[in-house]
């Protein structure tokens, strides 16, 4: 399916959601509320099976986080991207697809590791790379700072 | 330690834990897998990865885009190359830039010699995972002659930082084209013997035939790329699906398994070989004349936009995300690597068997821990 | 009958991949002109690099230890790593003006990662890359090196 | 016969009359055993460190590669600096580690390799002791060893050294079968369990080609099963590198480590041994049988006067060289095989085949079929 008919197909199951055409990718942003019933509409209807996450981002915003997924279906050989964008800052929380594509599990560990968003209902929702208990702070955050940051 | 399970009797029994690694010959680096063993038997395995996190990304937001490259070359060492190319390519894209076809040859040719050498060390390794230590030695011979390749032309061996947007550093050296074509030749004698000494053997066989299955849906589920995810079947070739360069130029089959097991994984590597060898053979002898680069600005500044960019490193699909502001710096990079993906898989794959299984099994994903960790 | 042929070539199949992989490693053995092993503090002589090999930043002299650098920091602000450290002093001239002239030429080769782009954004060719690679010292303050040697100059033709 | 010139038998015992007639007979026992003992050490201690150097040649030859060329011409002085090294290394202490049993462990294997030395005939007369239930002994013996592996593994307190004593102790008990098997098919043939009449009796000929069929897959069965015995690859389970990093030994340093290295070795060495003198004659030189004189006349009757004159010590170290080489060449071209495949190789394979090979070499010795 290309791009166009993507978007009519998407608008036809929920004509509620928000789909803005990217340089390379559709882009579909969705609220944390609505986040993971788009995501399994993406993967479980037939004509889109959205079934191979290929890339998860946690980007820290000026005013918000968030989670930019990457998709694409084996099947049908299309790509789209799913956005969500958490409510605040301070508490950015977002619910987890490791229930829906099992690589996530690892991608969120590490959105939630660097970028500091808390995936709601994820199995293991630890740190990945830095230490559980006594790094402070995220470190992809814009305003993070730390003494060994070296500049140039 | 002091974790207790309960069994179906109700009594409690302690787990046997054990740490393979940090520091562990099999690991590849530094990874600790947290292993619950019963017996022999892998129960459940753990990975805690970060003992190399560097904090690429973060560094990345405060870098030019012709410095991100040098440090793309110290994720996946062993495909440094592909992953500068991915830099470029999204770089080159943005900019809506043509680069010149011979630049396109070239850097498909040293794609596929990167992944020719990922795979002679791959096999030297794997043999060495499962105890045959001679492996090693000839895979090293053999890489030693495509290491010298790119010393020639890019002037060092592992990270290359050959790639610049727009086209190369230099240009190839004369003695490319002759060097390349002796190895070709090389190697064809050369690679059969890999399979006389390791596939072909009994307890090779053994050792991995229906061992670690992953099957084609965990595969897509837990995002497996690259010769593991073929393994299971999984059609996840980049250059096939998303030609770049110069791949859409040449005809080579995407090599797939169905069984998922190491086996299946081992073979789709040894495969890739044969067919890496093809493409460069298709494209060795046309490459066309002309630039090898284009002329850019010296400061680079993407449009603002987000932009994504895939290719097909040794170990998989590695891409690279770029959140732009419009400044000279990314406001966010992300590198999609490949390994992180195929690593989120082991508790999948290796929960039980047997501990010396868990072995080979990530000895066929193998694992780069640099890339993991970014 | 069958699963006893079964079992008899299941046995003699597995041996005989056994004796294919002995027959590799036993050519080798008995193949010492294989080896490919470069011995190397011997061959120290008669080993050379390859022109291109990125062994350290370097800043060509000519015989009347004269270089090329204009102290332009172009390389400076490019360096990915802070590996480069370009000190100028203000020179004047015969005819009264005021011109920048390189004063000490700071690389650090223990921050260095062979990227290139400062050689490849020098306006004048004046830092290439030498082929030395033996760059092991007992002191980590060897490693920061100054390129321009003493008393050296700017060549005449490259100014302006 | 020409080889009897090498015969040491006189010249030991004149040591011995010398020894007894000067000194009270408690006094030239000890002397003797002590004299005994010194000389053994010295060949253990000088075989250990050739075997060391020679596996180092061999497989760095095999993988393509020089292999040590430092020290010494060749580098046949490495491993004496690698000796030197480990003596002067630090003996770590492990806390937590049962001390008496892991500073015990590797002594145990030692002392069982060394028993198992002696037993075993080197030349005519070269013989420390010369049980009648010799092939027995040296079985029984070699296998302690196990005893000290499993002794290092629980007391090490690592998990690693653990499951690899553990692995040790069940390959050992699989594979002790085959061995013991495969050497009462040669017993059957030779009748005899005395080591020395075994290797006088392979005067016409060797076992390995008098016995023919049951005693070439015997001798296969032997350097099998012997290989695994000694955990060495592709049986190396019970170190297993790449999967225990170093298995039972894995807190061992330095003299400690270094017994256990040797140990290997040694067991190796005496793997080879048996399966000399057992199957390929030990010190005997290589007689051409009656069969094959018929066939050559005059000739074949030169070649084994020929061969005479080589002393027969040389004869005993070619063959077991020769067999060791043939396990360095298993270790360094296969992988390693898993645990339950190791015991599956012996339960549905070699028992099996043993059992059968047994039947198949009584029905020989009794038809006569041999040669």
């Amino acid at each position: 399916m290309n791009n166009e008919q993507l978007k009519e197909k998407i608008l036809s199951l929920d004509p509620s959601l928000n789909i803005s055409e990217g340089p390379q990718y559709l882009t579909l942003s969705v609220t944390p509320e609505k986040l993971h019933n788009t995501a399994l509409l993406l993967k479980n209807t037939s004509e889109l099976s959205f079934d191979y996450l290929f890339c998860l981002t946690g980007n820290d915003l000026a005013d918000a986080c968030e989670v930019v997924y990457h998709l694409e279906s084996t099947k049908h050989a299309h790509a789209i991207v799913l956005k969500a964008k958490t409510a605040n800052r301070e508490n950015a929380l977002l619910p987890t697809v490791t229930d829906i594509w099992a690589t996530a599990d690892f991608h969120e560990r590490e959105v939630y590791d660097l970028v500091g968003i808390t995936f709601t209902n994820h199995p293991d929702m630890r740190r990945i790379f830095l230490d559980e208990e006594d790094w402070v702070g995220y470190p992809l955050r814009k305003d993070y700072t730390d003494n060994n940051i070296v500049t140039r | 330690m002091e974790e207790f399970i309960t069994n179906s009797k109700g009594k409690q029994e302690e787990e046997y834990i054990v740490n393979m690694g940090p520091q562990h010959p099999s690991t590849h680096g530094v990874l600790r897998l947290k292993i619950s063993l019963k017996g022999e038997t892998v129960e459940r395995i753990e990975p805690h990865c970060g003992y190399i996190h560097r904090g690429i990304e973060k560094m990345c937001e405060r870098l030019t885009y012709q410095q991100i490259i040098h440090l793309t070359d110290r994720m996946d060492y062993l495909s440094a190359h592909i992953n500068n190319e991915a830099v470029c390519l999204l770089v080159e894209d943005a900019l809506q830039i043509e680069v010149p076809e011979r630049v396109k040859y070239i850097r498909t040719i040293l794609d596929e010699l990167t992944r020719l050498a990922s795979h002679q060390l791959w096999w030297c390794a794997f043999g060495m995972d499962l105890g045959a230590l001679t492996t090693y030695f000839y895979g090293l011979r053999d890489r030693e002659h495509i290491l010298d390749i790119f010393e020639e032309t890019t002037g060092a061996r592992l990270l290359q930082s050959f790639n610049v947007p727009g086209g190369f550093m230099n240009d190839i050296h004369p003695n490319f084209i002759k060097r390349v074509k002796d190895f070709i030749v090389y190697f064809r004698k050369k690679l059969p013997e890999y399979d006389e000494l390791l596939t072909g053997n009994v307890i090779m066989k053994e050792r991995t035939n229906d061992i670690g299955i992953l099957s084609l849906e965990d595969a897509i589920s837990y995002g497996v790329t690259g010769p593991s995810g073929r393994g299971s079947g999984f059609a996840c070739d980049v250059r096939k699906h998303h030609p770049y360069s110069a791949y859409d130029k040449v005809e080579f089959r995407e090599v797939l398994y169905t069984k998922g097991d190491s086996f299946h994984r081992y073979k789709a590597r040894v495969e890739e070989m044969w067919e890496s060898m093809k493409i460069i053979e298709q494209l060795i002898d046309n490459i066309p004349e002309g630039d090898y680069a284009v002329k850019m600005k010296p400061i680079i500044k993407l449009p603002e936009g987000e932009y994504y960019q895939r290719v097909e490193a040794a170990r998989g699909e590695f891409g690279v995300y770029v959140l732009s502001t419009g400044e000279k710096y990314p406001y966010r990079i992300k590198f999609r690597s490949p390994n992180f993906s195929n690593l989120s898989a082991i508790n999948k794959i290796a929960a039980g068997f047997k501990i010396a299984d868990l072995v080979a099994i990530g000895g066929s994903l193998d694992l780069v821990i640099p890339d993991i960790d970014r | 009958m069958n699963a006893i042929i079964e079992y008899l070539k299941e046995l003699f199949g597995g041996i005989k991949t056994l004796l294919t992989g002995m027959k590799v490693t036993g050519y080798y053995f008995v193949h010492p002109k294989e080896i490919t092993t470069q011995q190397y503090p011997e061959n120290r002589k008669t080993l050379k690099m390859f022109d291109r090999f990125k062994g350290e930043v370097s800043m060509p002299h000519d015989e009347n230890n004269q270089h090329k650098c204009t102290a332009c920091s172009i390389c400076e602000i490019n360096c990915p790593n802070g590996s480069i450290e370009v000190i100028s002093r203000q020179v004047e001239k015969e005819d009264g003006k005021k011109k920048k002239e390189l004063d000490t030429y700071i690389y650090k080769l223990s921050m260095c990662t062979f990227c290139g782009i400062c050689i490849k954004v020098c306006p004048q060719d004046a830092i290439v890359f030498s082929q030395g690679f033996e760059h092991a010292v007992y002191n980590k303050e060897k490693l920061i090196k100054t390129l321009n040697k003493p008393g050296s100059s700017l060549k005449e033709k490259v100014k302006e | 016969m020409a080889f009897n010139i090498y015969d040491f038998t006189s010249f030991n015992q004149s040591i011995d009359k010398l020894l007894y007639d000067n000194l009270p007979p408690f006094w030239a026992l000890i002397i003797e055993m002590t004299l005994i003992g010194v000389a053994f050490l010295l060949f253990y201690a000088l075989v250990g460190l050739f075997l060391v150097y020679a596996e180092r040649k061999v497989c760095a030859f095999i993988q393509n590669r020089v292999g040590p060329n430092r020290v010494g011409p060749y580098g046949i002085f490495q491993t004496f600096a690698d000796f030197i090294k480990l003596l002067m290394k630090e003996i770590i202490h492990i806390r937590k580690a049962d001390q008496f049993l892991f500073n015990l462990a590797p002594f145990i294997v030692i002392i069982a390799s060394f028993m198992a030395i002696a037993a075993i005939p080197f030349g005519l007369g070269l013989h420390a002791i010369d049980f009648n239930i010799g092939v027995f002994y040296v079985m029984a013996v070699s296998s302690l060893g196990v005893i000290g592996i499993l002794l290092a593994g629980w007391s090490s307190n690592n998990k690693y050294s653990l499951i690899g004593a553990m692995r040790s102790g069940a390959q050992i008990v699989s594979y002790e079968l085959s061995v013991g098997m495969s050497l009462v098919t040669i017993v059957i043939l030779a009748g005899t369990m005395q080591l020395s009449e075994i290797v006088e009796a392979q005067r016409n000929g060797w076992f390995i080609f008098t016995g023919h069929i049951p005693a070439i897959i015997a001798f296969l069965i032997f350097i099998i099963a012997g290989t695994a015995e000694t955990n060495r690859g592709p049986f190396d389970l019970a170190e297993a590198e790449s999967e225990l990093t170093a298995g039972f030994h894995t807190e061992y340093s330095g003299i400690k480590f270094a017994f256990f290295f040797l140990a290997e070795y040694m067991n190796m060495f005496i793997v080879a041994s048996i399966a000399a003198t057992v199957f390929l004659g030990g010190w005997m030189p290589l007689h051409l049988g009656p069969l094959l004189t018929d066939l050559l006349g005059n000739w074949s009757l030169k070649f084994n006067t020929g061969v005479d004159f080589i002393p027969p010590f040389f004869w005993y170290m070619g063959k077991t060289l020769l067999v060791i080489f043939l396990m360095m060449w298993f270790k360094w071209t296969f992988p390693r095989l898993r645990i339950d495949q190791l015991l599956k190789l012996e339960w549905k394979y070699l028992l099996p085949i043993n059992l059968f090979n047994i039947i198949l070499m009584a029905l020989i010795v009794l038809m006569g079929w041999h040669f």
